[in-house]
């Protein structure tokens, strides 16, 4: 029986799962334990499982994923919490150059099964360094896995697959989707890894999105559909696996594509998807494929700078009605 | 700065606070605040010390250093109303702002970050030698980053005119300094990068002021750079929505009893007392002009959201 | 007048001309002072211009990039070495939420005038912890420029021009390319900042190459001419700023384009390229976009592994077939 | 261990540099290589104190760990020279190389960045509870990174059994470490994270021996980690390219009076030396054997590149 949860209930919820399924999943960041996470994620989870399971580290973000790594690579499936993705670049050598070569480099005879839990983007009145959207960095990064739930559903099941597979995962939630709630199916299976997901058929336009530009996208599907336009939207949740089939599939049919995300727009992985679609889907392409993000400028905190900068649904609506009447 | 100024400077920056908390409780401030109440000792003490043309350097709490840097309390207001201030243009806001025309390096919102930048600061000090020093100040949970271990070591190879203010007040956000880390004192960490570090009651302004006036003097004069650990207490959550659950009963109420304010007030005749009160009287006046002159700034215009990412 | 010389002599050469302009330019890394630098880069200077101006640090680079931040911020004009480009993801918190974000998050009141200079790219036998090429990373950065100069000239002039502007700049060059000689010109004024340069024209297809893929497009443009194949060849040399005119003027007159980069293929900053193409040039592209890259691989250290993922001249020729035979 | 074995080890150690550094120089190892020659009493002394569930990671001059942790010649030869070894394939090379099969979680080839991965092997042991420990090398440079800084104290606060070794060698690359601390002995930094902190003459096999039963029980019985500074010379170059013109004169001489073998051979009598002249000879052919083994072993098939990046 799905319950209807907020995302960050979920979260605490397929957490919960993790601990209670395996012994040797450990639990750490800053925060997490006695204080229950700065945002609830791991509520009551200390209480439950006790300090051997849970515990609250120094603020030592590297070395923190680096005994993530340690312990994964000698038998144990840690979850590490990175309070707010910007404070991965504090760590990114262990996240680059470790985490994610040691299975590669050791010619498959280490693995590194260990997640990495982090929440990105902007919130009103958040500075530069608590706003980023680093899934681009993530994304160009052979050797990690890398989840970005949209729902509350999504931040369970995903990340439950995360902590089941044999690779090191970043997943990386929408804090702004936090208090949002949905249906989450407790009683299925533990998902297999990958996999993007039509929200909307449409054959009109493709639009593919992640995070919280999810929502975005579904409601500019709304508005647009009162104006006859028919968008696919797809929920592509997974950066790594990327599932193209899908993407490429979906463009075949409607011939044209919108990839929106938060993150800025050069280098974002827009641009990859984009890249790809100008590759594969050439000759079915009808109009330029169009790319939905923040100008390139570090988050401002004034909120009228950040209406004037964030990608909302009417972005989506207005990049989707250009290539649609182009 | 006798007394009274003292406690003027220190009250300027507790209701400092206390308004703003009021601005975020009513919608004013849009983003999360971190606030200095209990430590205004700390950067009263040791701006006290410094000149014109010293740096300092701070975190997401550091208000109070802003405030005794002489940044103004209008412009402070707005930056945080997320309006167009004169200090970081509403770019900024709470957690990270600066004032480029007072020296002040800014404030940052990486655990330990501004610690390398503050040695950048003191750099320049060194390399234009006038004497200037550079002043940082982090918090106690901030010891364990390697972002400071590394700065701090450079500083001492480098012989930078810095002094590295540890503000201690047992609190990580909600994790105790005593789980964090297996010394007593964090400036026993100073030895190993062979550099004098010194405890100081952090609610004593007297005490601050004479170990940061010890501390910058040596980096002034060029023989480098030194850590002061000031213990101290924050007399309210975290940041604004912290609901303090994790803290002991109690705790709270004696840091009160301790704080640098109630400190001057307990040992205060009759006569002071009266002083102090009107000093009160006109901080509040100067922070309701403050108020109203920084809800006179207007908004940032957005057609200028994509300037000043380059040259 | 002209001087031949190799590419890490025309660096030495820059840095010397940079210490002699201005005194406020300091120069700092690892053993880069007394030792001379780990590859000749810094030969002599220390000798030159004495200790303080130059001088070795700890091995801490986040803690000598935030120096450096703070000494531009306070009026220097420092140079920090990266001794290898995967260092810098020990330090990648001073160069996102620091270093890039400075200018912009103070309204302009503060400047980063600086430059960090590094090195890049896999050598025979190296491992994946020193054969990164991570310009993607920093181009998707929003406040950083970003060079990448593929011959001895442009390693003179583009690091002369680094030094001069008053942004924080990346230089990252090409340890393959250190050997390398060519003409330098020691006798003409700063160039201004960005311009990418059309190396040899040609109508039928444009190929986009940076950092040491520029020889190698050179090459395989030089195999397809004997077979009829007239590429365009343009060196893009800056990332940020990025010079898309000069590319799609190309793609606008040829109808196709083939970028090559070392780095990985997914989210290297060739996506950017071919998303930009399949946006502004879409009614002129006559052919799928192509991208020449590594696959999606930590870079292995056995040359027979190497040599089975480093791009080289021959797979942009393959490429460029593929496209113009498309 | 008695004397002649543990002179075998080391000198197994020695002369696998001295071979490498052979077959680098005819062209057979294509990347560079990082030798250890002089350093030898230091992995000898602790692999020696530790047991097969023990878990050991060292850096890019790590050749003498792995060896002395028993990874196998032929298999290091093969992997550095590019071929399919069964360590790593032929993916890791020289300075980044690991053999699963004994605990031998690898080296490392950005500085400092070891020692986080090794306490994580350190919190897996604690989590097991069967008193394994893990070990890690690093160089006296590498003091200096934040990565070392946070895992030290990680390793404190979570009282894990981790050893680390500083192999001080009194240069980083070229830089002299008395120009890049202010420190005397980098082992004054223990005092910091609240662990013992213990200096010892490196090419003193025996004291290494000593200092690491003491550092490595106190781990075993639950005790937490502690630091062992070990005081050695390079009788080589930074790596295999380096000319070492930043060396004082008659450096190297005087270090080749002390280094490990040679205080062996000082003190030998006339049967030890023969005993040791045998055992000279044995490992020659060990190592020729090793030699011809690795070139037996194929290189990588190009085809399976792509295979590993992901399970
Ligand atoms: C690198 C990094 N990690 C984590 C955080 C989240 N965070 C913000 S404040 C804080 C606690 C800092 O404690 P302390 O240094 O004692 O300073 P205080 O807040 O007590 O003044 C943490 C963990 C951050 N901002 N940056
Ligand atoms: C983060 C990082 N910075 C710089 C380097 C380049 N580098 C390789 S070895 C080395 C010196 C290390 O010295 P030390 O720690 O004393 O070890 P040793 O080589 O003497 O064994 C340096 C700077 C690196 N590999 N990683
Ligand atoms: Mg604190
Ligand atoms: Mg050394």
């Amino acid at each position: 029986m799905p319950e209807s949860m907020r995302y960050i209930q979920a979260v605490n919820a397929a957490l919960t799962w993790a601990l209670d399924s395996r012994d040797d999943t450990v639990y750490f960041g800053e925060d997490v334990a006695i204080p229950n996470g700065p945002f609830g994620a791991t509520k009551g989870l200390h209480k439950r499982f006790g300090a051997g399971r849970i515990f609250d580290t120094p603020i030592s973000e590297t070395g923190f994923l680096g005994m993530a790594l340690g312990a994964a690579m000698t038998g144990m499936r840690p979850i590490a919490e990175i309070m707010y993705a910007d404070f991965a670049f504090v760590a990114m050598d262990q996240i680059v150059n470790q985490i994610a070569n040691i299975r590669y480099s050791s010619g498959g005879r280490w693995k590194a099964p260990l997640v990495i839990r982090m929440q990105q983007g902007y919130s009103p009145g958040a500075c530069a360094q608590h706003s980023h959207s680093p899934e681009a960095y993530f994304a160009h990064t052979p050797g990690l896995r890398l989840a970005l739930p949209a729902t509350a559903d999504d931040a369970y099941q995903m990340l439950r697959t995360a902590v089941t597979v044999d690779d090191p995962v970043i997943v990386a939630e929408a804090r702004m989707l936090y208090p949002i709630a949905g249906e989450v199916r407790t009683d299925v299976p533990v998902e297999p890894m990958g996999g993007a997901r039509v929200l909307r058929e449409g054959p009109d336009v493709t639009v593919v999105a992640w995070s919280r530009m999810v929502p975005a996208a579904l409601e500019a599907a709304e508005t647009l559909a009162a104006e006859g336009i028919r968008a696919e939207v797809i929920d592509l949740r997974w950066l790594n696996p990327l599932d193209f089939e899908t993407v490429g599939a979906s463009v075949s049919k409607t011939g044209r594509l919108v990839v929106a995300h938060e993150a800025n727009l050069t280098g974002g992985f827009g641009a990859e998807i984009a890249a790809r679609v100008a590759d594969e889907c050439f000759e079915d392409l009808r109009s330029p494929v169009a790319r939905v993000a923040a100008p390139d400028v570090p988050m401002p905190a004034a909120p009228v700078l950040q209406q004037a900068v964030v990608p909302e649904a009417v972005h989506v609506a207005d990049t989707v009605r250009r290539t649609v009447h182009w | 700065m006798d007394l009274p100024d003292t406690y003027r400077a220190m009250a300027r920056i507790r209701r400092f606070e206390e308004r703003l908390m009021a601005l975020k409780e009513s919608g004013e401030i849009p983003g999360s605040i971190h606030l200095c109440n209990g430590q205004e000792a700390i950067p009263v003490g040791a701006c006290g010390v410094l000149r014109e043309d010293d740096y300092v350097s701070a975190t997401y709490r550091g208000h109070g250093w802003a405030i005794a840097r002489g940044v103004g309390l209008a412009a402070l207001f707005a930056e945080m109303m997320g309006r167009d201030s004169p200090i970081s243009g509403g770019r900024a806001a709470s957690p990270y702002l600066s004032d480029a025309s007072r020296n002040f390096i800014g404030e940052n919102s990486i655990v330990g970050a501004g610690v390398p930048i503050a040695a950048g600061a003191a750099l320049t000090a060194k390399h234009r030698g006038h004497g200037a020093v550079s002043v940082v100040s982090i918090g106690d949970g901030a010891m364990n980053q390697g972002n400071v271990h590394e700065a701090l070591n450079l500083a001492a190879v480098l012989d930078l005119p810095m002094v590295l203010v540890v503000e201690n007040n047992v609190y990580s956000e909600m994790s105790r300094i005593e789980d964090m880390v297996r010394v007593h004192r964090l400036s026993e960490r100073a030895a190993g990068y062979g550099i004098p570090g010194t405890v100081v009651d952090g609610n004593d302004v007297d005490a601050v002021t004479a170990a940061m006036a010890q501390a910058v003097g040596r980096a002034r004069e060029g023989s480098g750079p030194s850590l002061v650990e000031a213990m101290t207490e924050r007399l309210v959550g975290h940041y604004s929505g912290d609901a303090q659950q994790y803290r002991p009963a109690g705790e709270v109420a004696a840091a009160k009893e301790r704080e640098p304010l109630a400190r001057i007030r307990q040992a205060a005749d009759a006569e002071l007392t009266a002083r102090l009160d009107t000093i009160e009287a006109e901080i509040a006046a100067e922070i309701d002009a403050a108020v109203t002159a920084a809800r006179a700034i207007p908004f940032p215009d957005p057609a200028t959201v994509t300037e000043h990412v380059h040259a």
